[in-house]
């Protein structure tokens, strides 16, 4: 688990020189991303937006900004803590971290209203806790106790929270975009006016599901927001050696649907694109898929080795680090100062520290649980 | 009481449940306005139009999965696949996803779904399109499966499993819609899920069939009848899980014999299961081993000789009561 | 089964004035085709084509031109006999007829070599033929006899000859493009030079396996044609109730993969377009989606009232009937005349006379039979 | 011999074959770079490169159809999936494709392909990835159903499945994988398809156990020995389907009493048919009825604790051991 400390973004290096490692898997296509064009030019499009961007920062309300800010942090230190405890056993199964894109999670889940629905895949924890789940019952649940969130039935991968709104935590990779069309269509159905949010992986992308059920969002005008998280791998496999185009947003005009391109390092970024889409959403029911890049940090689960990418390009990533690039605007939009962030940090760390001791001393569930729940 | 096929008895529970819960609605492949490949929902979209009748793509693993999510967010669907062969799409969806919802959730997310269809064979469709799979579905908890084999079962069946908040594997057969009962016309009539029904009184041997096995038992009992003056009793589960075994045994213990005709193949199959139940609550009852009748172990051959063969027929029953028997 | 005259070209009746029938399904779009837009534009871009095409039929072989209309002819009329005879009760099960289609199956197999590789769904009797299966053993199977092509197990959907690289025949809506891809990957793998042609239907598009299948062809660039026969109806509903987007060609651009819109009427102008995509597929493997737009005359099999679409409709289609405009172009072209168009449709009924006495005569199988061919 | 986990016994079967046949790949979700999730294709890429160990996208139901379209072409495709989860999203091909294939073309097109990858569960997986899939997969004819329990039965089993003519549901389990066994070095070692191995003789009493639960069951049978003095036969069929009953059989004939573990959920399993080929053989051999341990009917719960209690285990066994000899 080398690589687990390259998410210290505070203490890390500078990118190596070295060319990064290329093989191909007999399509002729490079494995990783390992040019970084794609880097440059996001930087520079980001350089192009920072002045309207920090105008839009100006424009919105304090406490949220500060509320985005501090999930962002959360989510990071939550993450690295649930590596930490791992490593000591106390998790078991699968363990997926958020590490690298918290700017996704929170810049859209963030602009909807309490009553708009959400479902995602297995890389959950964080997610849960933007929906409004209490670190508590996240880390309890990954303990397998009787505090989580599903009492210890579900793990890492299984968070919901009927309440908040939170469809899950699924484990079949691409299964939740099909559930999370059918609760856009309940919406629709009941004229409820909620918005759903459907997030997955760009490797989940090459599932037939997501063909299927963009056709009938966008038949049937269903107000599903499709969020790809394009982390750029899918475990070892990047986007390059197993999709034949690179543009997913663009996958959407087979569908004749609304789509976008989002830098997921820039949190403002990927706020607007959907506050964009939530208002098509809301307007007539449209869909929309958002393309959201950003890039893994961390192993795809806690036991991945990591030999099919080099240390330069995760630094060459972590350079646009999106809590770094969120801070720096709040700083430049004089919204917050080092002292806030300070503050921040250690509210979180308060907060992660919190839910391990909540999750250490919650009990195991009672062996009558077993048989529970089985049908209704 | 009024005298329906299976078909209209489908037809008209659909109807009532659409009528009596505006959550219910149904979805599938030519549902709507071709009124249904089979014609169970025929009239219905006529009636209540697009929002409570769907045509859908043909994208079996996409619309079980609406399906899920819109029971999930407090809809109840009716899922019909065109056949249940198509269902094999869509079968993560009904095992990793809507079995599977309420357990992960701990609780907190019912699926109140039914996926319905014609199961089993028709008439010279060939392999890809005559397959039962009741076994298939059943090994996994968190599924309710039902087979009807009358028209008032087949209603009241169905509205309890529209009514019920888990989900629904309610397998009808095409060879059975035109056959005709008589079905109670009260719009409440339901028949409760896991409860078995004594479709003829015996005592000297127990057959246990389902669906399509259940007139071709019932035609097998009365030959017996008739020619060895031997008394067989005639059980359908009409739920085969959760088994209704309760009944099952308590017929044994009476015949103290036992013979199982079901359409599935035979390897692993509900038969198989009914002789472990058996086995384990009446071993002592059993004055020979359980004779079980099935598909032979053959995809489904189109010629219409072999599949006669293939299929299980009153003639196989006959004999098989015949070795359990004795006779 | 009404409109199973309609497929009587020669004694048609002129298109009713009276106004097609419209339905919208919730989804705001017209059930049919009914305004007829595409049909004129079509004619229009007939007339265009028209001299390049029959420059293109003078530089063809005459024995092929000949072989291509007879095939055509054979196809149809061997439909009508099978709707005949099923009638008669001689045929089972489901019975879905290629009238209309003639074209794009003759267009684009008889630009195959030999040894080229093709698969398709149900509606398999006239592909079977024109891979050069006998009419014998494609009736003789559609009476479930020993003398079928396989021995009476398939039935309708089932064609297969492994001799003639014909690889079935498959009744699951989209099962046959994975295996079409399957099949040109062990083309590539053997780097034997074949192609493979996979035929699908427009509604089976929808089907998850049509976006993972284009994926990985693209990706691995693997040699296969997958020809999207777009009758306009899958069943009862026309692909403006299943599909949110009118182009299919298109869709091939979410994978970066080459495609073609092509008239299905017009069977040099499939021709051509399976020669390109051959072309590309032998160069470097790349494949290829055609979408070649025809019409279903027939109900979708032999069970279907039609109710879903106007007479209207169909005679509209009908105008541009693929074996009247190909015996026109002949004619103009002075390649054949009526009378060897005469001695054409002679020679087919002959075929399928012949055909229809083989398979009444051919017995069942023997019922030893119902066991072999489970296990190899 | 060579001491060898199972993980490597499948890899020295894959390496062999590959250098054997040059028809033979391996394709799946990481099997190359990665050298596979659970490194049961461990240096393969490196070995053989692109051409015959193949990552694909994720997207099971079209990477099983092109195993299924390159072996009707000629290849021999082995396709792992990352878990047996997974392949009831790739099930349709399975079923309807590479089962029906042979009967459906009357005979000619062979599909020579193996399917494998781990089944059942893992480590606090939970409910999506936990499942066992032999009775879903057992229930259809055409297939080949194998779950080898020992590095020397994966490595003979997995050669004869690849050098054999018919689709193969190949069943491994990731909790065995690090379990080590002497393994001839023969490359040409292989074990016959359909033939059961008696893992521990006995004479009062048969466990019939598969895959994970053998160890279970040997553990079981040592504890019963010592504490009891009862000497119990342990019978690994391998070979799920064609079963070999007669092994089975000879066994009963000889203890009179049996006890089934498995590690799927009980309903149709095949434990489950397993007791009704035992009763239609050996009826009057039985000294008491079957009794099957599986996992609980209720999907597979994370938390560690629950988790243990779902599974079979040694204890349970010989609880059944203990009720079927009446101990
Ligand atoms: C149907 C299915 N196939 C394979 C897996 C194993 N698996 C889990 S996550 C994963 C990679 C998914 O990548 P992506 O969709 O990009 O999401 P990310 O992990 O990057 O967030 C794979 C192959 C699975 N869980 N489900
Ligand atoms: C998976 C699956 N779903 C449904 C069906 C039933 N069905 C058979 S053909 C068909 C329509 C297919 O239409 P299209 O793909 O356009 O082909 P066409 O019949 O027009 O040639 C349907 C729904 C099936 N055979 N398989
Ligand atoms: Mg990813
Ligand atoms: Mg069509």
């Amino acid at each position: 688990m080398e690589d687990l400390i390259l998410s210290k973004v505070a203490t890390r290096q500078k990118p190596a020189a070295k060319t990064a490692k290329v093989s191909t898997n007999g399509t002729g296509k490079t494995q990783g991303f390992t040019d970084f064009v794609e880097v440059e030019q996001a930087k520079a499009e980001y350089v192009k937006r920072r002045a309207s961007q920090l105008a839009a920062i100006k424009k919105t309300d304090k406490k949220l900004l500060r509320e985005m800010l501090y999930q962002m942090v959360l989510g990071r230190i939550f993450e690295e803590k649930c590596a930490e405890v791992y490593r000591m056993g106390k998790i078991g199964g699968f363990c997926h971290l958020y590490i690298g894109q918290e700017a996704i999670g929170v810049g859209s889940m963030m602009a909807l209203e309490k009553t708009d629905m959400v479902i995602t895949a297995y890389r959950d924890h964080v997610q849960a806790m933007i929906k409004g789940m209490t670190p508590e019952s996240v880390m309890a649940e990954l303990y397998g106790k009787e505090g989580g969130c599903v009492g210890g039935k579900g793990g890492s991968m299984h968070m919901f929270s009927k309440e908040l709104e939170f469809y899950g935590g699924h484990g079949i990779v691409g299964g939740q975009i099909g559930v999370g069309t059918g609760m856009a269509y309940a919406a629709k159905y009941k004229n409820s006016g909620q918005v759903t949010l459907c997030f997955f992986g760009e490797a989940a992308v090459n599932q037939g599901i997501f063909h299927e059920s963009l056709n009938m969002a966008q038949l049937w005008k269903l107000p599903c927001i499709y969020i790809c998280e394009n982390n750029q791998y899918g475990m070892g496999t990047s986007q390059a050696r197993a999709m034949s185009s690179r543009s997913i947003a663009k996958k959407a005009e087979a569908f004749e649907m609304a789509n976008e391109f989002v830098d997921g390092m820039d949190v403002m970024a990927v706020r607007d694109a959907t506050l964009r889409a939530i208002a098509r959403a809301r307007k007539d029911g449209s869909p929309t898929l958002l393309e959201i890049r950003a890039y893994r940090y961390m192993g795809h689960s806690m036991s991945d080795p990591g030999n099919y990418r080099t240390r330069d390009e995760i630094l060459r990533y972590q350079e646009r680090d999106p809590i770094v690039l969120f801070k720096d605007s709040l700083k430049a939009a004089k919204v917050l100062t080092d002292k806030d962030f300070e503050k921040i940090d250690q509210e979180a760390i308060a907060a992660v520290d919190k839910a391990v001791a909540f999750a250490d001393e919650s009990p195991y569930p009672a062996e009558s649980e077993l048989f529970t729940d089985v049908l209704a | 009481m009024a005298l329906l096929t299976i078909r209209d008895a489908l037809n008209e529970a659909l109807r009532e449940e659409i009528l009596r819960d505006e959550n219910v609605f149904v979805m599938g492949e030519e549902v709507a306005e071709y009124d249904g490949a089979y014609k169970v929902t025929r009239g219905l979209w006529k009636e209540f139009g697009d929002k409570r009748v769907i045509d859908t793509p043909i994208t079996e693993l996409g619309f079980a999965a609406v399906g899920v999510g819109a029971a999930m967010a407090g809809l109840r669907p009716v899922i019909e696949f065109m056949t249940w062969n198509f269902s094999i799409l869509a079968a993560d969806q009904i095992i990793n996803h809507a079995a599977k919802m309420l357990y992960m959730s701990g609780g907190q997310f019912k699926v109140p779904i039914v996926f319905r269809g014609p199961n089993g064979s028709a008439y010279q469709v060939s392999s890809q399109h005559s397959q039962a799979l009741e076994a298939f579905y059943a090994n996994f908890p968190g599924l309710i499966v039902v087979m009807p084999s009358t028209a008032a079962d087949a209603k009241g069946l169905l509205k309890s499993a529209i009514r019920d908040d888990n989900p629904i594997v309610f397998l009808e057969q095409e060879r059975m819609y035109g056959i005709k009962g008589e079905v109670p016309e009260d719009p409440d009539f339901t028949i409760p899920l896991g409860v078995a029904d004594i479709k003829r009184e015996g005592k000297d041997c127990t057959i246990v069939a389902r669906s399509m096995t259940v007139p071709l038992a019932l035609q097998a009992a009365e030959l017996i009848q008739t020619e060895f003056d031997v008394s067989v009793e005639v059980i359908d589960p009409r739920t085969i899980k959760p088994l209704d075994i309760d009944t099952i045994v308590n017929s044994i213990k009476k015949t103290n014999r036992l013979v199982i005709a079901e359409e599935s193949h035979e390897f692993a199959s509900v038969g198989a299961e009914i002789t472990y139940q058996v086995m384990d609550h009446a071993f002592d009852y059993l004055d020979a081993p359980v004779k079980r009748i099935s598909t032979t172990e053959t995809p489904m051959p189109y010629a219409k000789n072999l599949e006669a063969l293939a299929l299980p027929s009153v003639e196989k029953i006959v004999a098989a009561v015949k070795e359990v028997c004795y006779l």
